[in-house]
C-alpha cells in the first residue's frame, strides 16, 4: 500500500499543467474562476484546445480520435482543469452520447456523428427527463410514431442542460406501449432545428437559465437516427447513466472550492476584528469539511484505483455522489456565510467580460450566495441523492 | 399563560392574510421583484391604508401598538406572502427609530400614511454584523453638521425619502436626518438576492442643518440597540411565515406528486423527513412567541431570547430552505414556483442583524453574564 | 398571549414544592441527582409519601384517590419532583392500568385493583412486547385459551420493566386466530406468583437489569381478570399508549440536566486551562442544546395549554417524544464529554448508600456514560422514534 | 498509488481474523470481561505465540516490522473482535517507549514472548487530554530517582508488570521504568466502561535505581509524542474494526428482524438510513489509511492525518454506534448482545488520547502552522 502517484502519473500531470497554462484563454478562467459563465463562443473554443490535443474525449478510444484516458488520467486531468479554471467539458456529445454511440451505435453513426462532437460542428443536449418523469424516468411519454421512413415524435422533454447552444438533441422516446414501461422505449438522434422543435428557457432560483424545455410537435426523424435497436432504449440510457460516473465525487472541484474558502477566511475580518480562520465558529466548520475532504478524496481514489484495476465504477459511483454532493454544497454554504452582509448584493453583472463597475465587497462575494442557490441542484441532478441511496441499498447493502 | 391571539392580533392576521392572497399573489409579487423597483407605490399605499404601518409604531407616535407581538404577527404573515416592501425598512426601523426618539410628528404621520419611506443606514463597510462599530463621522458645522462616511448593505436605501444616519460626532454615537436628496449624498442602488433592493450609501461632506440631528449619546445608543432588536424579532417572525409556507407548499407536493405510479408522499424516507422539517418549524414558532411576548420586558432573558430565536432562524431556515427544495426535486430550483424565492428569503435572513454564529456568540456572552 | 403562570398555578407549585422538600427522604433523592438506581423499598416509600398527599395518581379522578391534575399541573408536579430529585413514579399501576380500568374496567375491578396501587400493596408491571414483536406490537403470539372459569395463557413477555419488583401483571394476550393482527387480542390481569409464571432479567449495556423477560407456561388466569370485553384488547392497549403522554417530551428533566451540564462546564478545565463554558467548542454545543431546549419547553407549553383547554393531548404527543427524545440523549452526549477521561472507569458502586470508596474523577462523573449508554432506550421504547415519525407523518401530516 | 493490502499484511489479517473467529468469539470475550480480569492469561499468550507483539515493533527492538500500517492492520481486527487484552497497553504504546528509546533487549523479548506486561503510565488528574501537562516529579537521589505523583486512567495499569511513567526530573521531562512491585507504588484498579480494566496510579516517593531512568529532555519528549501517536493511529484502526463489526451486525439485522411481515431492512426510511452509516464507515477507511501510511513520514501532513481520523473517528464513531443501537431497537441495548459493547469501545475511544474537539483544535493549529 502506498498513496505515491507513478512517474507517469506525474509526468502527465505536468504535460496537462503545461498544456492549459499554454493554451487556456485567460479570460475564460477568469471567469470560471470567479463563478461567472462562460459565453457559448468561450466554450467552443475550450473545447477546440482540447481537441486539438486529443484531450477533449477522455473516454472514447484513440482511433475515434480521443483520449483513452485511465480513470486516474481523468482525475488528473479534472484536477489539472479545475485548477487552472477550465470549464467544464460539456458532457452531452463526449460523455453520454459517445459512449452510447460507441457501444450501440451502427458503424455509420460513429463515422458521421463522432467526427462533429470533437470538432465543435455539433453541440448535442439531453432529452431524458420529462415533466411528470424526473425520478421516474421510464415514465416517460414522449411518443416517436413510424411513418414510412420517418419517426414522428410527439411531446414534451425538460431540464435540457444548455439546450439554448444546441444543434442536436438525442432523446429517450416512447415506440412501444403496454408492458412495463421501461420496455418500449428508444433512443433517436434528432436535429434542434427540425420543424415542429421548440425550446423554452427554463429560469432557475439564482437567476441563471441554463436549463430548457424541448417541446416536439410532429417533429419527422429518419429512422436512421435511431440507435440501436427499437424499443431497447432503456438499455443505452441506463448504460449512459452509469457511464462516465468517474468524476462524479466533484473532488478536484471541491479541493479548489476549499482552498478559495480557506483564502477568503484568511482575509475576512469578524465583528471581534479577528480573522475568520480565527475565529473558532467558522474555523470548526471549516476544518470539518476539510477533514470530511481529506476522506472523500481518498474514497475517491480508492474507487478509482480498483476501476483502474479492471472492476468497472459500479454502485461506489453512488456512494461518491452521495458524499462528494453533501461536501461541495457545504462548502457554498460556508462561502456565503464567509462574506457575511456581502452575500446579499445580487449583481452578477459585475463579473460579465467588460463590466466597468465594481462588486459591492470582495469580488469573490458577487457569485457566492447564487452558487449556494445554484448547488441545490447537484444532489438533484443525474440520479437525486435519494435515488442514489435506493441504488446502494438495493445493489451494495442487499436491502 | 395563554398562547392564544388577542381579537386584535387576529384581526390583523387575517387582514395580512386576505390582502396578500388577494393583492399580492406570487405572479404579482415576481412582477414587482422582475421590474426591480424593490416596492409597488400601489401595494405600498395599501399597506399604509390597511394600518399596517401604524400597527408596529406605540400610541404616542402616532401608531396603534408597537409591541413584540405586534411585529411578529404582522411579520410573519409577510413572511408568509413573501412581501417585498420596505416594511423592515420603513415601518419597523425606520419609524422605528422616530418613535423611540419622539417628537417629529409631522413626519411620522407621513409615514404612517404611507406617504414618505425611510431607510436606517447604519451598519458599515468595515464592521461585518458588529452594530457598534461606526466610522462614520458628524463634525458640528455652525449649528448644523457635516456627514461624511459609509454604509452598506443598507435595505431599501434607494427608495427612501429619508435616511437615518448614524454616526460619531464629538466622540459620542448620533442619529441623524438625511433627506435622499441632501447634496453630498449618493447611493449605489441594487437588487438582493432575495428579490429586495439595498444600496451602499455614500456620505461626502452631507450639510445638515440643526434640525437632523434626532439623538445623541445614550438615547441614540438606545434607539439604534431597540431597533436592532426589533429587526431581528421581524425578521424572525418573518422567517417563521417563510418557512410555514414552504412547508405548505411541500407538503403539498408529496401528496400530489407522483412518481413510480404513487404520490411520493407514500416514501417513508421522505415521510420522516417531512416530519422532522414540521417539528422544527414548530420549534420555531415557540422561539418566536418566547422572544415576541419577552420583548417589551428589558432585561438579559429578553435579549437571550432574541439570540436564541436568530440562532434557530438561520439553522431551521437552511434545514427547511434544503430540505424543501430536495424533497420537490427540479420544480424547486425553478424561478417561476414560489419555493426558491421563499429559500432565496431565509437564507438573506441569515445574513441579516447578525448571522448564526454571530448570535450563538452572543447567546453565550448573555448567559455568562446573567 | 402571556408566558406567566396564573396565582393559582403558582400557589400549587410553592405547595408541591414545601411538601416534598418536608417529605422526600434525602437520600433517595441524593441517589436520584446522583444518577444512582433508588431501591425497591425506597421508591415504595416515596409512593406512600405521595399517597399520602394524594398526589400519586395524578390523572385518576378525586373519588378514586386520585389527584386529578390538570395537564400543567402534572407538568409543574414534575418540574418540582425533577427539581427536587424525587424518584420517576412508577408508571405502570397509576398512569397505565389505572386509566384503562377507570375507563374499561368492571366497577369491581376498579373497587379492587385501583386501592392497592394506592396502598403499594400491588406493583404492577407490563405484559406488552413479546421478542418477535417490538414496533409491532399487534404481532404479539401469547395466548390465551378458555378452559372453565380460567384462561390458560402461554407465551412471552419481554422489556418488562421493573418486573423483579412486581406482583402483578397486565397483558396483552391472544385470545382468537384469524382475521387482522389487532383484533383477537385481550387485555388480562395476571399475579406474578401464580404457577407458570418466571422471570429472567435483561442485562442491559449499561450494566443495569431495570427490563425482563416474563415467561408464561400453561399459566391459569381467572376469567373475572378479563378487562372489558374480550379480543377488544387492542382498543384498550391503544388507549394505554395513546393516554399519559402529558410528561413525554420531558421538559422538566431535560431542564434538570442542563443545570447539571452548566455547572459541571463551569468547575471543569479544559486542555488550555479554560473553563469548558469558555471553550468555544464546547460551549458553542451547550448553548444549542440550550436554545433547542428553550424552544422545546415553550412546544411542550403551547401543547399542555392546548390540551388543558379540551383538546386531547393527541399526536403532537408524538412530536414532544421525537424532539423530547433527542434534547435528552444529546445531554447525555455532551455531560459524558465534559468529563473527559473520568468518563471511562466504571464503577457504580461507589454511589450506593454506604459506599466508602470515593468516585475516581469528580462524583458526577461516575453516571455520566452509563447514562449515556442507558438512554439510548429512549428513543426506542415506548414507541420508537420511527413509529412516531410513521403516526405524525399518517395522523397530522396526511401522508 | 496501490490501496492493495501486501501479502504479510494479509497474512497477520486473516491470522488475526482466524484467531477471533476461533479463540475469542463474544461469548468468550464476555466471560472475560465479567470476570472483570481485564485479560486472559491464555488469549494474551496466543496473541504473542501468533507474533502479534512483534508485528508492531520495529526489526532493531526485536520486532517484525512496526509501520503505521503495521499498526492498523492489526488493531483493525482487534476491533472487528473488540478485543480487551492488553495490547495497547503493552505492544503498541509500552514496548513502543522502549523500542523508539533503544536498548532494553531482554526487557523487550520476554514482552514480545508474552511474558511481561506493560502500562503506560503519562497522562494527569489535572491535565484532561493535554499530553504536555506533567506535574510528577523525579528527584535526583544518589545513583537513582525518587518518584512522586499521580496518573490517571492509566489502560491495565493493574495487569503491568512495569509501568512506564512521565516525571518531570530537573524540570526536563524523563520517563522511567518502574517495577509494580516498586515500594511507594500503589494502583487503584477498577473496569472501564467498554469492559477493559484501567487504574489510578499514586506515586508516593518510589525509590528507583539508576537503570531505571529510560530517557530524558528531547529523547523521552519524542518517545512519548510518538507513542501517544501511535495510540490514535490504534485506536482510530480499532474503531473502524469495530464500526465494520456495528455495520455488519445492523445490516444482518436488517435484514432478518421481520416486523409488519416484512424484513425491516425493506423500510425506506432504515435503508437510507443504512446508507448514511455505511457512507461514514468508508470515510473512517479512507482516513485509516491515509493516517496508516502517512505515519512513517514524519510532517505536519502526518500530523494533520492523525487528528483528521481522530476526529473522525469520534464523530463516525457516535453516529455509528447510535443509529445501529436505534436500528435494531431494545436488543440492541442488551448486554448479552454484542452491538451494546462496540458502541461502547467506540465510545470509550473518544476518551482516549484526546476527544473530538480537541483534536479539532490541533487540526486547526496544524493547518495554521502550515
Amino acid at each position: 500500500m502506498h498513496l505515491e502517484y507513478s512517474d507517469e502519473e506525474n509526468a502527465f500531470r505536468a504535460e496537462v499543467r503545461q498544456y492549459l497554462a499554454d493554451n487556456l484563454d485567460p479570460e475564460t478562467a477568469r471567469k470560471v474562476k470567479e463563478g461567472a459563465n462562460p459565453s457559448k463562443d468561450e466554450i467552443v473554443a475550450w473545447h477546440k484546445v482540447l481537441a486539438a490535443k486529443g484531450w477533449l474525449a477522455h473516454s472514447w478510444p484513440k482511433e475515434y480520435g480521443g483520449a483513452a484516458f485511465t480513470p486516474i488520467e481523468k482525475h488528473i486531468f479534472e484536477e489539472e482543469r479545475v485548477a487552472a479554471g477550465g470549464p467544464e467539458i460539456v458532457p452531452f456529445g463526449v460523455n453520454m452520447l459517445g459512449p452510447v454511440l460507441l457501444a450501440f451505435g451502427s458503424e455509420e453513426q460513429k463515422q458521421t456523428v463522432l467526427p462533429r462532437i470533437l470538432s465543435g460542428e455539433d453541440w448535442w443536449c439531453q432529452g431524458y427527463s420529462e415533466p411528470g418523469s424526473g425520478s421516474d424516468l421510464a415514465s416517460l411519454k414522449t411518443t416517436a410514431v413510424r411513418d414510412g421512413d420517418h419517426y414522428v415524435v410527439n411531446g414534451q422533454k425538460t431540464w435540457t442542460t444548455l439546450g439554448q447552444y444546441a444543434n442536436k438533441i438525442f432523446s429517450l422516446v416512447r415506440t412501444a406501449k403496454g408492458g412495463k414501461p421501461q420496455e418500449g422505449i428508444s433512443f433517436l438522434l434528432m436535429d434542434m432545428d427540425a420543424p415542429g422543435v421548440s425550446i423554452r428557457p427554463i429560469r432557475t432560483l439564482d437567476g441563471g437559465a441554463e436549463v430548457n424545455e424541448v417541446f416536439f410537435d410532429d417533429v419527422r426523424v429518419p429512422v436512421d437516427n435511431l440507435v440501436g435497436e427499437e424499443n431497447k432504449g432503456w438499455t443505452y440510457a441506463k448504460y449512459l447513466l452509469m457511464h462516465e460516473r468517474v468524476g462524479i465525487a466533484g473532488v478536484p472541484q471541491a479541493k479548489e472550492e476549499l482552498k478559495k474558502l480557506t483564502k477568503v477566511a484568511k482575509e475576512t475580518v469578524n465583528e471581534d476584528g479577528d480573522l475568520l480562520i480565527d475565529d473558532p465558529f467558522f474555523a470548526v466548520k471549516l476544518a470539518q469539511t476539510e477533514i470530511e475532504l481529506m476522506a472523500m478524496e481518498l474514497t475517491n481514489l480508492r474507487i478509482l484505483y480498483d476501476a483502474q484495476a479492471g472492476g468497472a465504477p459500479g454502485v461506489e459511483s453512488s456512494l461518491l455522489k452521495l458524499k462528494g454532493t453533501q461536501i461541495r454544497q457545504e462548502l457554498t454554504d460556508l462561502t456565503r456565510r464567509a462574506y457575511g452582509p456581502y452575500a446579499v448584493p445580487y449583481t452578477p453583472e459585475v463579473l460579465e467580460t467588460g463590466a466597468n463597475e465594481d462588486p459591492i465587497g470582495p469580488r469573490g462575494a458577487v457569485m457566492s450566495a447564487p452558487k449556494y442557490f445554484n448547488y441545490r441542484k447537484i444532489s438533484i441532478y443525474g440520479g437525486s441523492n435519494e435515488i442514489q441511496r435506493n441504488i446502494v441499498s438495493k445493489m451494495m447493502l442487499g436491502l | 399563560m395563554d398562547f392564544n391571539l388577542s381579537e386584535d392580533h387576529k384581526l390583523i392576521k387575517d387582514t395580512i392574510n386576505r390582502f396578500v392572497r388577494d393583492e399580492y399573489d406570487f405572479e404579482t409579487r415576481l412582477k414587482i421583484v422582475e421590474e426591480g423597483l424593490g416596492s409597488s407605490d400601489k401595494i405600498w399605499g395599501q399597506i399604509a391604508e390597511l394600518g399596517l404601518v401604524a400597527a408596529v409604531l406605540p400610541e404616542e407616535a402616532g401608531g396603534l401598538g408597537g409591541t413584540g407581538l405586534d411585529i411578529a404577527v404582522v411579520m410573519e404573515e409577510f413572511g408568509r406572502g413573501i412581501v417585498v416592501e420596505p416594511y423592515l425598512a420603513t415601518a419597523v426601523l425606520g419609524a422605528g427609530v422616530l418613535a423611540t426618539i419622539g417628537g417629529h410628528d409631522d413626519l411620522l404621520e407621513s409615514v404612517i400614511a404611507g406617504e414618505v419611506k425611510l431607510a436606517f443606514a447604519h451598519y458599515e463597510p468595515e464592521a461585518r454584523y458588529n452594530p457598534k462599530r461606526i466610522d462614520s463621522n458628524a463634525l458640528k458645522d455652525g449649528d448644523g453638521y457635516t456627514l461624511t462616511g459609509e454604509k452598506s448593505v443598507v435595505a431599501h436605501a434607494g427608495e427612501a425619502d429619508y435616511l437615518i444616519v448614524s454616526a460619531v460626532a464629538d466622540s459620542e454615537i448620533g442619529l441623524f436626518l438625511v433627506p435622499a436628496d441632501a447634496d453630498g449624498l449618493s447611493i449605489r442602488d441594487y437588487p438582493t438576492q432575495d428579490g429586495g433592493r439595498a444600496g451602499e450609501v455614500s456620505l461626502d461632506d452631507v450639510t445638515l442643518g440643526e434640525g437632523a440631528l434626532l439623538a445623541t449619546g445614550a438615547d441614540a445608543q438606545a434607539a439604534i440597540d431597540l431597533a436592532i432588536d426589533r429587526g431581528i424579532l421581524a425578521v424572525a417572525a418573518e422567517a417563521l411565515g417563510a418557512m410555514e409556507a414552504a412547508r405548505d407548499l411541500t407538503l403539498d407536493y408529496l401528496k400530489t406528486r407522483t412518481q413510480f405510479g404513487v404520490p411520493i408522499g407514500k416514501f417513508q424516507a421522505l415521510q420522516h423527513r417531512m416530519v422532522d422539517l414540521c417539528l422544527e418549524v414548530e420549534q420555531v414558532r415557540s422561539l418566536v412567541t418566547l422572544a415576541a411576548v419577552k420583548f417589551d420586558e428589558p432585561g438579559p432573558e429578553r435579549d437571550k431570547a432574541l439570540s436564541a430565536v436568530k440562532v434557530k432562524v438561520g439553522q431551521a431556515g437552511r434545514l427547511v430552505s434544503e430540505e424543501s427544495i430536495q424533497l420537490h426535486g427540479g420544480i424547486g430550483v425553478t424561478w417561476e414556483y414560489a419555493l426558491g424565492h421563499i429559500a432565496k428569503r431565509l437564507t438573506m435572513i441569515d445574513h441579516s442583524f447578525g448571522d448564526t454564529d454571530y448570535h450563538l456568540k452572543r447567546f453565550i456572552k448573555l448567559k455568562k453574564a446573567a
